[in-house]
């Protein structure tokens, strides 16, 4: 085991991901914290066929799914709230191109929450009655479906309920704000499923906005919800979820939003959108040029920033980090 | 939705929508607000005659209020930037939801059938039939919706009156109204009572007590029975005590605005 | 709804206690954080008949087990760790005088969790196959038993499992660390189960070390995992787990642990006990009397101190605190 | 638990438990110790072969080593002090042990009988019959020791050897061994693969491959196969390759005695 887990991101997407994976995103729903730099390294890596596991949609599975790479969803909401329906997502759905599995946002969270426990299958009470129940786009065939959401017969009452089947994805890329070099990470802002998913995948990468030492995370021991043992690599990169926001760090970048969202709903401006905003960085600073610096300096200038005093003190300079990945490197390497 | 503002009125219909919805809350309850105009018509009671709700969105947050105008989403950071506490979605949507702890949800519809099921997931031409055919619009999936349609003590839907979107019958469920009326929900048990009201940019719709039909209860100063009934896909009902909505008081429009720092509700 | 919650320990359980109530206690188990003092309030009121829910046997449930103040309990764990067995406990199960029903601590957890969700029963994959499913102490005559952890089939595999009965306490006193006058906390250490707690019980009661004001919830929100909406009632009382421990406040008394449990551990002694460290003392000073100021001052010397550094500027003081009771009295009673 | 040092060794009996059940944890292992000697013998493999091994407690303290001696409890301040993460009991029993993902846990026991169940919860004077008797003895409970003997992929259980903790069968199972033998744990689907090793203050035992009874494997230099069969409750079969165990290296026993700060292996 390496002293510690720091990986570039393009090493960490080589390593972790293939073609027609299980991947799942850990996120704050749906225009929250997300990896969504992570989705854009799929991308350029050219990973194909993928089975998206998305407690909510969000600009990430917007763009693997309007890019073609995911061809497999399953998601609870699968728009962009105030930024409208995800065009992206919509042609791929609409087209054929991706089957959308639907289920509500308690239920994904309730499945991965599952798949944590290694439960066979999880009560539900929701979601049963309803089309999510009765319609599955991975089985359309089946009506009303059998297998989606079976009935379970509660053995105190006798009554009828539902059936989740757990999830547990090959990988979990989860967004967090800050991450230690051995994969302690605290999230600032809603966790949404990111502990449950954390524990039901198989594998899981942190990607943090910024690096801590880890007595950062000894002395609020409370907000570590992903410890170290479950985390096989730390990706650092600033900004990762741009355009979306990471509370304590960076606001929402709302014309990259609406951009965004407009060149994902036609294959042209798909392509363009790729052209210039996933293959078109080398490194992260080259990314940061991308987003341009005065966006930086506006979105960090941010409402919630008062949320990452108390843990300024522990944030690793970009050389710092450089040199304990480097140091990983050799210890990989030897 | 329409937003076109009613130039003689010094409100829009949407603010008068907010307010409705808003009216539907009550001090102390402990409640659930999506995005957009239903969390607006949420912090809207908060700030005018429902001081102590107990407010939370779905990803567990909590003690808030909106800070620089309408949020971007539930877990935007113009709603985390003053809570008292984050926790996660198993909490907020199943712990406090669809536990049937919450009292009253508040959640939009694309589409809205008269035994008040909710369809926010795709438009198909026809009936989907036995085969699941690719929708002809795909809209946005349930989200939280169908926990808190299945779990909330009741639901108050918040949707633009317009023929399309009231239907005899909703091409998909997203999340459960009184599914085929009467005493249907029973079957699966439900913790939640389901919808209470339907508040649309024209009136208010409230169910039947043993049918579970929605009717018209009241409209709106700015529209009459006869729009409503034109802009509804089904054979609406009136009730017999029809009456006009109250118009908003200056200090709720005043409340409703210092929510909406942004406009969204007055932009056309 | 008062603009606080502050309410004297004496009050919180004249109003939220009642003989024969299921009676649960949040805390970090067995010996860590447990508001051991609203179970001596619970003996000054002379409550009888308690189902206690004690996810593990504290020296709360020893207490009210030997004092005969509880008549029923469910645990997991039912020992004192490394201070051996519960004696006050083992006196009431052997003499007969409480039925406790056995779960392993995963059990105990995953009830909390289903009471939460308001499931009708929780999958179960641990304690089928042992005696923990077959023997129950509430229906002793029932063997093996049927109705304690019944089968329930997995109907995506159609092999059996197991069904735990979810648990809905009548009342939680939770220990925290710190509480605002609104009823957020903060637990420092271990959570065990008290968030599936605060959630699975009918009401909560907040019994707090320390009084910290709101601003302390909004610097830290992630670190509130009980949200002022869920609770009924806020309780200062420092050294509320004494003479067990509370991570950054204070440790544990292990001498007084031994006494107490020594005394316990027989009709008289625990007599003894009931006049000398339940009924004796009038308020909190004399209670901080009683354990000793000394003691107070060792015990407070922790190695976890620096733990509570980063809220100690929020921590109100005893008058401050002082003074929003009376206010809050004031409005309770107009 | 008897603690009597034999006065010929430079270490006690549990000393030399302790570091026999050190040596079955791995570098890199995930891995749950209780409380006592199963903790000491934990972070004393992490102090000397097992630098990486991944340790928790049941309820969820990560990245710590004990400070000041041996905790009290697994939530001790000893244990608090030095953590990296603390979360609860679902996390660290549900999802990390139940679930199959830990390599290993380390277990106590009152009574342990032929094929590896163990009893932590009573004892009773004969079998305890169709009515659930009261016990003679009333001890801890399962804990969390059930929950680590179904799901962690491998178990050891510690115990003092003497005749009455050795029965043929225990009266009461609180944590799954192999029940009855054979394949009988496959009946209930257990994910783990049931004990691995009852190591003792006399020797190792392991389970036969096919019948899964417990068989003698290993003496300690201080013990010998006729004591341990004099202090086994049921008769004992003996490995034919059954040997002594390797003295603790002086390494060893310094690793211990730093984590044992306080010298619970030592005391009488």
């Amino acid at each position: 085991m390496p002293s510690n887990k720091l990986l570039p991101l393009a090493e960490a997407v080589r390593r972790y991901t293939w073609d027609g994976m299980q991947y799942a995103s850990g996120a704050a729903l749906p225009v929250g914290s997300d990896a969504i730099v992570f989705g854009r390294e799929l991308l350029r890596q050219q990973r194909r066929d993928l089975h998206g596991i998305f407690h909510c949609n969000t600009q990430q599975l917007n763009l693997l799914a309007g890019a073609g790479a995911a061809t497999k969803a399953e998601c609870g909401f699968s728009g962009l709230e105030v930024f409208g329906f995800a065009n992206g997502l919509r042609r791929a759905v609409e087209s054929g191109q991706l089957a959308l599995e639907d289920y509500s946002n308690l239920a994904m969270a309730a499945r991965l929450l599952g798949g944590a426990m290694n439960w066979p299958f999880v009560p539900a009470t929701v979601n049963i009655g309803s089309d999510i129940q009765d319609r599955s786009a991975f089985a359309p065939d089946e009506y009303p479906s059998k297998r989606k959401i079976p009935s379970v017969t509660d053995p105190f009452s006798g009554r009828e309920i539902g059936a989740f089947s757990p999830l547990k994805p090959d990988l979990a890329a989860i967004h967090v704000s800050l991450a230690d070099p051995l994969g302690n990470a605290i999230m600032l802002g809603t966790e949404w499923s990111r502990f449950e998913l954390s524990r039901a995948a198989k594998k899981v990468v942190l990607i943090a906005d910024a690096i801590v030492d880890t007595d950062c995370m000894r002395q609020f021991p409370n907000l570590v919800r992903i410890p170290d043992i479950i985390v096989e690599a730390v990706v650092y990169w600033p900004f990762a979820a741009w355009p979306q926001s990471s509370p304590g760090l960076y606001d929402v970048d709302e014309s990259h939003m609406k951009f965004m969202n407009k060149a994902l709903a036609t294959e042209q401006g798909t392509a363009d959108y790729v052209r210039d905003f996933v293959d078109s960085y080398s490194d992260i600073d080259s990314y940061l040029d991308l987003i341009g610096r005065d966006t930086i300096a506006k979105l960090s200038d941010s409402a919630t920033s008062f949320l990452l005093d108390p843990f300024r003190q522990w944030i690793k300079t970009p050389a710092e980090i450089a040199a304990l990945s480097a140091e990983n490197s050799a210890e990989v390497a030897a | 939705m329409s937003t076109v503002a009613n130039e003689n009125l010094p409100y829009t219909r949407q603010e008068m929508m907010a307010i409705a919805t808003g009216r539907e809350l009550r001090d102390g309850e402990l409640a659930i607000f999506g995005v957009g105009l239903s969390m607006l018509a949420g912090y809207f009671a908060q700030a005018h005659h429902a001081p102590n709700i107990r407010a939370m969105t779905e990803g567990g947050v909590y003690g808030a209020t909106p800070v620089g105008g309408l949020p971007w989403g539930i877990e935007c950071n113009r709603i985390s930037a003053n809570a008292t506490s984050f926790t996660n979605a198993i909490d907020a949507l199943g712990f406090l939801v669809a536990s049937g702890r919450c009292d009253v949800g508040i959640i939009g519809a694309a589409q809205v059938d008269k035994f008040g099921n909710v369809n926010t997931t795709g438009i198909w031409e026809g009936e989907i039939g036995d085969s699941y055919r690719l929708p002809k619009t795909r809209l946005t999936g349930a989200g939280g919706a169908n926990d808190i349609a299945c779990g909330a003590g009741r639901v108050v839907i918040m949707v633009t009156h317009e023929p399309k979107r009231f239907a005899d019958k909703v091409s998909y469920i997203s999340s459960p109204g009184y599914l085929e009326g009467g005493n249907a929900r029973e079957r699966y048990g439900f913790v939640g009572k389901g919808p209470s009201a339907i508040i649309t940019t024209l009136g208010i719709l409230r169910p039947d007590p043993v049918s579970k039909e929605f009717i018209l209860e009241a409209y709106y100063a700015f529209s009459s029975i006869e729009e409503i009934l034109a802009s509804t896909g089904w054979d609406l009902k009136v009730s017999p005590t029809v009456h006009v909505v109250p118009e908003p008081t200056p200090e709720e429009l005043a409340a409703l605005r210092r929510v909406d720092a942004t406009g969204a509700l007055r932009k056309a």
